[in-house]
């Protein structure tokens, strides 16, 4: 069992623990006695964390900074991956698995890999009898990906997950000596009405399949509805996922009053004759929430939102018979019904 | 894995209509199910089919599969059609004479609708995506058929919803789908769940457990409310992870009856002994439950926590947090974002940051129309879906022995 | 000077006043003495409004109802239009009249007139020194729209405003005897890159100018922006006006406690012998905001959210000479610099 | 009708920078104005040009109009080039050659672009697309040169926005666009104001008013602070309609100072006479300006009012309230959603609904990448653009006398 579908108490040596030191810095680290994690804020040594239990916040030797240790979930380990590479975020990786109604037992494909922060929700959700097939045609991010897979407890004999290098564009999704029958299939690929066509063969008969297309371009979903529907698939949604972060705040009450009270000081501080005390009180910096003070909660949203990750394209194959028809649907007349 | 999915007898099922209404029958063999003007068909019929197939129904209740519409969506109100006065004189059948048409029994559907269309004065005149929107409007209103659907997360809250969204606290699948996901729910986990929505919460996460794991209900009255489960169909060991107390039961368990006594000798010898064994035995299994429950919610190190309650959750949060392990993730939901903004501020002053980083989410999905040339944002879209609450508990350094001594 | 550029605070015989029944139902009237606004909550005689301040909240004769007497506005005119037919809404013409940098002076072309919600929105911002001319193919369009505008004092002699009966597409937007020079144009046109081309012709080479094209649909964006690439349009930039209403409400703060209380009574009740008072206390039923009870303040947003409205897609032309070239834009290779 | 308008001397310009970051310069005549690395130009080769030209700065400071490029934008971070390693290594060039070529006085921007593009070793592999943005980017780089922004509400906001939202209390084009449409703001109008983000608010009014009507600004200081009208570069004529008052003055007339008094006769005779009168003549006028504000204030009937503040609007809008006309607009912004549910509340509970159906707006306008074939929302947009309470001043009929009688 993966520690990704599962839950440890205390850490031990060789745990994957997730050291937290912001919300943007999330640090993985394999706890190894006599290595030590450093980060600006000080020293903390993997012994120190042994037998401590998840969630606890770790002290540094100096005592200045802390950081706490996180146990792994796919969630956090989406968080920690950096931000540079194209990642499916959590909120999108939920609402997908819902539309595709993946739940334990569910046996899906899914293309490309890419971070493999999808997989690991995949295999989380799927549990130990569902079967998750990934598809990578990148050859260095699949071998990261088979690495990290295996190095997670992923990847290995009697567990659920497979990775094939593999361009299924033009080589389908066919595995030797498996039947697939897959009940879903996620497509994250530049041009997924390439792959579309090759899914009939792997696809269970008996029932309804549900497929996802995850497009960043709007053209690209144009291209895809197309193909779908030239292979028969229907039922076709499009949404995009519209999330906003926010923090609950406190901010100061100032009431016009108190404007008006300083303008008189201003003029009777005026009305003095010069030379006598005209310098202005220095204003007092008041701390969040601090006491004697009119609090307002409010809600702050991020500074950086994201305004959008990709168009999530669904279609639903009606169970029975469907046969490689149709190619990518890019002669398909306009209107037509 | 899996088993593929069919209709069984006596299921809830929810179909879907012409008029893209959802309907919920059950489906009691050897009976009659009657859609209304969209027709009658045999229940025996679509026992042991699977989910996904469309159907028209014919003459004597028999159903036909049909292919689904690739396109079948009627387009929302964009005004690109404005030339054609599309009033109602255009059309030349009357309202008897379509009345007429429906009655006659040897006309199907489709058929109708080709008559009207026919009859339409200037259905020459629109373009050839207005008659298929025109189409598609006459079919809605003639057809008779439906769709079986598979019970998924997504079509039942979305059927809930539309028939009452406060029931549900306005919660849509965005946001339920990202509560699951939160809250890390997997088979063999153990869960603590508020529940105030009929049970939608409870289904949701039975149904990513498999079957595994622990799943207790925290709920207001004496017995939890879960009928939203019965929508989804589970079977006997889905819904086993199920576990129930009352607040009461959970919070105060030295209130709790003792464990009930033998009745008293004269109880059995007058003659009503076999009644009150049995009572006794009931409330003796009664008895245990509750008190195996209560000694497995006591022992804590819960595998994260899900709140989704009408009652305030800056009283829920810290009142169930010691039973939550470290690590493990709070997630809260409410309609109103204020409510979480309270809750957020309380955490972050009352409790010693016991949440690390409690972050405010919303989540909308926003759906597109997907005609072929006609691709925009639903004109209008449903509101509500409400705002999600998570973090992780963690234990701070200063605390962890109490911390730790709560959950002995 | 027409109602909608300038205010009155009383009202007199012929005057346009909006009652206001609800947000959803705000009624035109002129006011004619001896004439009668009736509701289903009750009726309002004309005469009664004379002379009363704009504003006035009206009692019905039987005094059951109400209605407010509003002064026109072309924001509560827009409110007014029956929803049924494609509006501007003040938020996208709210947007679209600063992208354009429009201002007293400013010199703008409208088409197609449409409601005349923006028209109305645009006569009151160039004010009497700019111009505006508003071109409409459908011929029932343009004619209740001329009425209209004449009814509301917007159009005549030595007014801004001007409108045509035209298919710019085909006709182009020359008005005979006049030189156009317009700094701005704003095309609500089912296919805008049809009349892009003919822009040229009619707007000043001494300026910069701006370009609005309001479309529903996505693949009507991708063709206007290929005719403004091939038009020597520049800095094209794509929006949508994401907006929402929000109302305040207040709700009760139940604690937990008030569950364990309830569940405590229930039991005690339970443990009466069977006979005894059993029945529960009818349930209160509280009023917003009442007090004695915990009340939060709380935003609640519409039931039926506007989800979109049209993609608005701005260009700038530099000033200088542009020639009429490019045509629709059709031909344009994908990906040309 | 508007003239045409053009750089004059001595005006405040915005001008874009390759970098695609905004600068402001003052237009001296006859100066040098540095672009740092973008390079320098002289002043008085811009003035009397028309706003929206795009330069190329050549040798010896000299100018030359260049044609603006149709696709001016940088993909944003959509992942489809996944193939190729672009990293730093690809490039042959080492950074001293580039800054070598860089020194090249006779080298213009577009040769080292095309210089660079050709050591890049991977540049074949690449697709046309991400050709393409590769250029731009090294065109942001290396290009010396700049467009001359049109003073417009738009790209001041977003220019002061971007340099500090909070000064401008996060307000973006959509809000204050949508403030300026339900203030009603044309010319001829008269309205109240309360501006603190530095003077943008009242900037955007004054040019919708095109120097007819009068803009009452009340302010926290003793002068107003309306620094942001200079990157409008109003005319005289546009700035007339201009009024202020401090909140004591206009809340507290009573306590105003009385007419100051003539001098007393030794005032002038001591040979400093002459000062003593100037300063009486400065202080007379400024005392008249005052009066006049507030006999004006008083008088009530305005035209609507716009309150964008720090100050709590629970205790803004009921002051001034009585002097705003029936039928007017009554426009509030704020940062928060929560300051104004709070307004809106206030609003309802204590003045007995003197304002119609107050609303609370939420707008964005959400930017697109308008790149051929890569269409899509940007992936990142900034947050901010507040929040918009609307309604309108009525009279209540039971109140009316009152309402009137607050404003003789």
């Amino acid at each position: 069992m993966s520690v990704f579908g599962g839950y440890k108490k205390t850490i031990s040596e060789g745990d994957l623990v997730l050291a937290w030191i912001t919300r943007d810095n999330i640090q993985p680290i394999i706890v190894t006695p006599g290595k030590i994690f450093n980060n600006r804020f000080g020293s903390y040594h993997h012994e120190d964390m042994l037998n401590l239990r998840y969630g606890s916040q770790m002290l540094s030797k100096t005592g200045h900074g802390f950081i706490h240790l996180l146990h792994p979930t796919p969630e956090l380990w989406t968080l920690s991956l950096p931000h540079r590479t194209q990642i499916l975020y959590t909120p999108d990786i939920a609402f997908v698995t819902s539309m595709l109604a993946l739940k334990p037992g569910s046996k899906m494909i899914e293309s490309g890999t890419g971070s493999g922060s999808f997989t690991h929700a995949l295999v989380r959700t799927v549990g130990g009898t569902g079967k998750v097939w990934t598809y990578e045609y990148h050859e260095r991010r699949f071998e990261a990906a088979k690495e990290e897979f295996i190095e997670h407890g992923m990847l290995g004999d009697g567990l659920p997950l497979t990775i094939t290098h593999r361009d299924v564009c033009k080589e389908g999704f066919d595995i030797e000596g498996e039947t697939l029958d897959a009940h879903a299939a996620f497509l994250d690929l530049p041009a997924p009405w390439e792959a579309i066509p090759h899914l009939s063969r792997v696809i269970s008969k008996k029932r309804q399949i549900r497929l996802c297309c995850f497009s960043p371009c709007i053209e690209q979903v144009q291209r895809t509805l197309a193909a779908l529907r030239a292979n028969g698939w229907s039922d076709l949604q499009m949404f995009e996922i519209v999330h906003r972060n926010w923090e609950a705040r406190q901010t100061l009450i100032t009431p016009l009053s108190s404007a008006i009270d300083r303008l008189r000081e201003v003029r009777d501080k005026r009305r003095l004759p010069p030379g006598e005390a005209r310098k202005d009180l220095p204003k007092k910096r008041v701390k969040e929430g601090e006491e004697g003070y009119d609090w307002r909660a409010v809600s702050v949203g991020e500074k950086e939102v994201k305004g959008h990750t990709s168009y999530l394209t669904f279609a639903v194959m009606a169970p029975g018979e469907h046969e490689e028809v149709g190619g990518e649907g890019e002669d398909v007349e306009e209107h037509a019904g | 894995s899996e088993e593929n999915p069919v209709v069984k007898a006596n299921q809830q099922l929810l179909l879907l209509l012409p008029s893209k209404n959802v309907k919920v029958v059950t489906v009691t063999p050897k009976t009659t199910i009657s859609l209304g003007k969209f027709g009658s068909f045999k229940s025996d019929d679509i026992i042991g089919t699977p989910y996904g197939l469309t159907y028209e129904i014919h003459e004597n209740k028999t159903i036909v599969p049909i292919a689904p519409s690739a396109i079948d969506e009627i387009e929302d109100d964009v005004g690109n059609n404005r030339e054609l006065n599309d009033d109602a004189t255009a059309q030349t059948l009357t309202w008897q004479e379509i009345e007429a048409l429906k009655k006659d029994k040897n006309i199907q559907g489709k058929e109708i609708v080709e008559k009207v269309m026919a009859a339409h004065s200037n259905f020459d005149k629109k373009t050839e995506f207005a008659k298929e929107k025109y189409q598609r409007r006459k079919e809605q209103k003639f057809l008779r058929g439906f769709t079986v659907l598979a019970p998924t997360l997504p079509t039942i809250c979305d059927y809930l919803w539309t028939r009452d969204q406060h029931r549900i606290l306005d919660i849509r699948t965005s946001s339920l789908s990202y509560i699951l996901a939160q809250a890390n729910v997997f088979p063999g986990g153990r869960y603590l769940v508020v529940d105030d929505t009929g049970g939608l919460i409870v289904a949701a996460m039975l149904e990513r457990m498999g079957g595994e794991g622990t799943l207790m209900v925290l709920h207001e009255n004496e017995h939890p409310a879960l009928d939203v489960c019965r929508y989804f169909n589970f079977s006997p060991r889905q819904l086993s992870p199920v576990k129930s107390l009352s607040w009461l039961q959970a919070l105060h368990p030295e209130e709790t009856d003792p464990r009930p006594e033998m009745p008293a000798l004269e109880a059995i010898v007058d003659g009503k002994g076999h009644n009150a064994a049995k009572r006794l035995a009931g409330r003796l299994k009664s008895w245990g439950r509750v008190d195996k429950a209560q000694k497995d919610f006591l022992e804590g190190g819960w595998d994260g926590c899900v709140v989704v309650s009408t009652f305030d959750p800056v009283t829920i949060v810290p009142a169930i947090l010691p039973y939550v392990e470290g690590s493990r993730p709070v997630v809260v939901y409410a309609p109103h974002k204020e409510t979480l903004l309270q809750l957020s501020i309380h955490l972050h002053n009352g409790t010693k940051r016991q949440i690390l980083a409690p972050t405010i989410v919303s989540l909308r999905a926003r759906e597109y129309q997907t005609l072929p040339g006609r691709v925009h944002p639903m004109m209008t879209m449903g509101g509500g879906g409400g705002w999600v609450l998570s973090g992780l508990r963690v234990l701070p350094s200063d605390i962890e022995a109490v911390a730790g001594s709560a959950r002995q």
